[in-house]
């Protein structure tokens, strides 16, 4: 059902874990729904320098987060945002129909993080 | 490999492979043929059938060979509902049946048929109270299963269907799950009709039975030849026929030595998980249950992701139940027994069956806990459990 | 033994039976369970479908699996026909069918369809105009079988399937007597659904399957879990579909040498019978006919009789359908082509395959001539011609 | 299907074909449903001294017809008449549901053959 690829990052997820002191968390998902996924940034100079997440959820929920930051790690925030959830599902080599609400959800993650992390700046606690 | 999903499919019995097999190449006949290749074949699903009635002590006629359980389970309550829907128009069943029951009971409820889904309470089991007061005088029908897939609890099947008689409504109960796992001796048990499936015990996959009992009458659903005394059309599926009357017989003979062997290996399987994995629980561990079966939810991980990473373990088992794996809703069990959404979707099915050990068990609990604590560590949720680990 | 009764039903080919072995036994895992040896078991039958579907030049996604050509034509039939009944209430067929066709338009008819069954003429063939005629603006689904098992003779399906096509008309085919044995190409022939059996092109009973152009609705009749996209319920019989598709496959390569051969086999059959006994009648002998089928009508003697005496001496055939073998009526599909009662009696239908020779044929002509004339002995009528033998 | 009894009776009939002179002739069924029965008698003293048929029809047509002439061969005429359907199923170790009607033709050649010979009698054409 999953491709090779899903089942790799399913299985050595990158990038698993929290930031200390992120400059933009984004939270997605409900676990009523059987997905969450927190995704944690650093960020310097609009550029992405780490990228972290913690999820809940299925084998595809686990690999569209890992292959999330991977696309995102050393890109500018503007690259980033324009990752789409079929860049995601694509990377992976693809995913079965019913699954790729999970690449949706990465979408939404990276999405929610740099908010978080634009409205900081906004609010001035941004770190410049 | 390390299977544990018996309760989705089982192998062929070796002896069963071994009987089936003159009948795909030699012994090809069609039984409604004349001739004395075809009377060779319909001789070997009579003796098929007959084996099975001695089994679950019923009377050969009252047999009808299907494709498997969904097939009996359709025939069954579309078959009974229809004889009978002059009589009313209400029927009965319950929240935790198979698919292959509640799916046909939705349909009826779009051709104007009323039906009441029975609640389970928090161990899995229907309240033979609540039964008695859904009935109406309108009730003509009722299906409760008698062994739940998912959690392995066993309905008081026996009480529900001698109130079903009480009130003259025909009672079935599937028992996909416990033919071939627990006695059933159709002399003393109430019900009217019975499915069961050979592929989960033993036999292969695409045949199957139901029993209806003298007297009941069905309005057949496959229509063709007279099959089947003219009530389940097309030809007999010869090798697998015979191959599901010898792997019943097997299963009858061994049944109490298997059933106290693997419950000694599920028990074992148990008490290792609730060590050496924190906050999980064992759905319906207080009620009868199969000796097989042991569903266990896990909190703050997912259940597809446990039995992945199982899996590359060489270990397989099902989250839920392996009809509703491409589905995003957690399983309707567990909904219905009252688990909430995030606890219901961290669910493990155990399933055992004839060639596990107990090394196998032992690893399964090594491998396990790693696995609830790696996925811990990927989750945002219960990181406090990790650490108390 | 001389097996001449192959429109019954055909033994497995061994290398169907080499194929399907594994999936009894190591590669049993059930094809909607998420772990390897579930998956494996998803992965053979998806490259049966695409086998098949390569046999037949359909997509992969328009065949679903059935337990066999019964319920791939009550799930073409009453699936189209509850789709699409807001659309209208007129449906057509023939009054040739097999059971499998004709019973479930005489249950429909009883829910209020109007049916009209087409004639055929004395070659057993349907007359396209007849067709024509018979559509009416409420008319939404027909249904003509391809060959008619009793008689081999083969409908001219292109031509009415193109009429069908031209009134917004649904066609469904019962192709179970010429899947494997005629070349059917699903991109030319305008057919929307077609039914197949795998038990008569040597694949194993109790698997069959159902073509369903893209487009084409269908509600699902065996409802359980998500199986084949939803649109039939029941564990997927693996090594019964893993067979079907070696055993199309098998067919598809041979089929032109095979038919050639068997032929010739026919034909020296019948025209063995021709020279030998005296007053029969060879049923659709001037029609386009499957080249295995021969279905002689021998006058004063009855069928069963014959079949019986054929036994005996090692051969084995039918006297009209083997599935109204059990009824006193004589074949449907005679009294349609306008045989007297008295002549439809006597048929015997002699249909081969892979495994007879010309030695077999000689042989059958030898014994056939001499049980004829023995039964006429006996029988009350026809003396003249047995004294002029 | 059948008994041994039954297919043995079919494979090597007794009693097969016409009787010359016959004192009473029975003809029943109907080519129609498939089945004919016609039954010969020879009658002396009123014991049935000889039977014979010719049968158009299934197995169980033919051994039905076989048994029931030897039933009544050497019996006396009340005897011959006292032959059910059942007892020549019976003889013939049985008959399938669908076929017990061969039995009730055979009991009714019996009859009519009986009762051509009777009326015979009667109008004087007897041979006493
Ligand atoms: C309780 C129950 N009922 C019915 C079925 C359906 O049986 P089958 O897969 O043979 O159609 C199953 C298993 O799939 C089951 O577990
Ligand atoms: C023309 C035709 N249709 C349908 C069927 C039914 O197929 P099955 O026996 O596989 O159900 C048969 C044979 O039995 C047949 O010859």
């Amino acid at each position: 059902m999953y491709s090779e690829k899903v089942l790799e990052h399913f299985r050595n997820p990158r990038n698993v874990g929290k930031i200390e002191n992120p400059d933009g968390v984004g939270k997605v998902g409900n676990p009523v729904c059987g997905d969450v996924m927190v995704m944690y940034l650093k960020i310097k100079d609009n550029v992405i320098e780490d990228a972290k997440f913690e999820t809940f959820g299925c084998g595809a929920a686990i690999a569209t987060s890992s292959m999330a930051t991977e696309l995102i790690k050393g890109k500018t925030i503007e690259e980033a945002l324009s990752v789409t959830n079929k860049a995601v599902a694509e990377a992976l080599g693809g995913l079965p129909p019913h699954k790729m609400h999970c690449s949706v959800l990465a979408e939404e993650a990276i999405q929610a993080a740099i908010n978080d992390y634009l409205q900081r700046q906004n609010h001035g606690n941004g770190k410049a | 490999m390390i299977y544990l999903d018996y309760n989705a499919t089982s192998p062929c019995h070796p002896k069963v492979i071994e009987t089936m097999l003159p009948f795909f190449g030699e012994k090809f006949g069609n039984p409604s043929s004349l001739h004395t290749m075809g009377q060779e074949a319909k001789k070997a699903i009579e003796e098929s059938r007959a084996a099975i009635a001695r089994c679950i002590s019923a009377r050969e006629e009252e047999i009808i060979f299907t494709s498997g359980g969904t097939e009996a389970n359709n025939l069954a309550i579309r078959g009974v509902v229809k004889a009978y829907q002059k009589k009313g128009n209400h029927l009965i069943t319950s929240q935790i049946e198979h698919h292959a029951v509640l799916n046909v009971f939705k349909a009826l409820e779009k051709e104007g048929f009323t039906v009441t889904y029975l609640p389970v309470n928090q161990e899995g089991l229907v309240d033979p109270g609540d039964f008695q007061k859904a009935i109406t005088p309108q009730t003509i029908f009722a299906s409760i299963m008698h062994a739940n897939n998912e959690t392995g609890v066993i309905q008081p099947i026996e009480e529900l269907a001698s109130i079903a008689k009480e009130h003259g409504i025909i009672f079935h109960t599937d028992a996909v799950q416990t033919a071939g796992k627990l006695p059933i001796d159709l002399g003393k048990l109430p019900v009217d009709l019975l499915s069961a499936s050979a592929h989960k015990f033993y036999g292969p996959k695409g045949t199957g039975f139901l029993y209806v009992r003298k007297g009941v009458r069905l309005i057949p659903q496959l229509l063709g030849g007279a099959h089947e005394r003219g009530r389940r059309g097309g030809t007999e599926n010869v090798p697998l026929i015979v191959g599901m009357g010898k792997a019943l017989e097997i299963c009858t003979q061994e049944q109490e030595e298997e059933n106290q062997r693997i419950q000694a290996l599920r028990d074992f399987l148990e008490s290792g998980i609730l060590a050496e994995v924190p906050e999980v629980i064992i759905v319906g561990r207080r009620s009868p249950r199969l000796s097989n079966t042991s569903l266990v939810l896990v909190r703050y991980v997912e259940g597809e992701s446990m039995l992945l990473n199982l899996d590359f373990a060489g270990i397989c088992v099902s989250s839920g139940s392996a009809c509703t794996s491409g589905s995003l809703e957690p399983s309707h069990v567990l909904l219905a027994c009252g688990y909430p959404h995030e606890i219901a979707h961290g669910s493990v099915r155990f399933s055992l069956g004839k060639w596990n050990t107990m090394e196998e068990m032992k690893e399964v609990v090594r491998v396990f806990s790693s696995i609830v604590e790696k996925l811990r560590h990927i989750s945002p949720f219960g990181k406090e459990v990790i650490r108390n680990v």
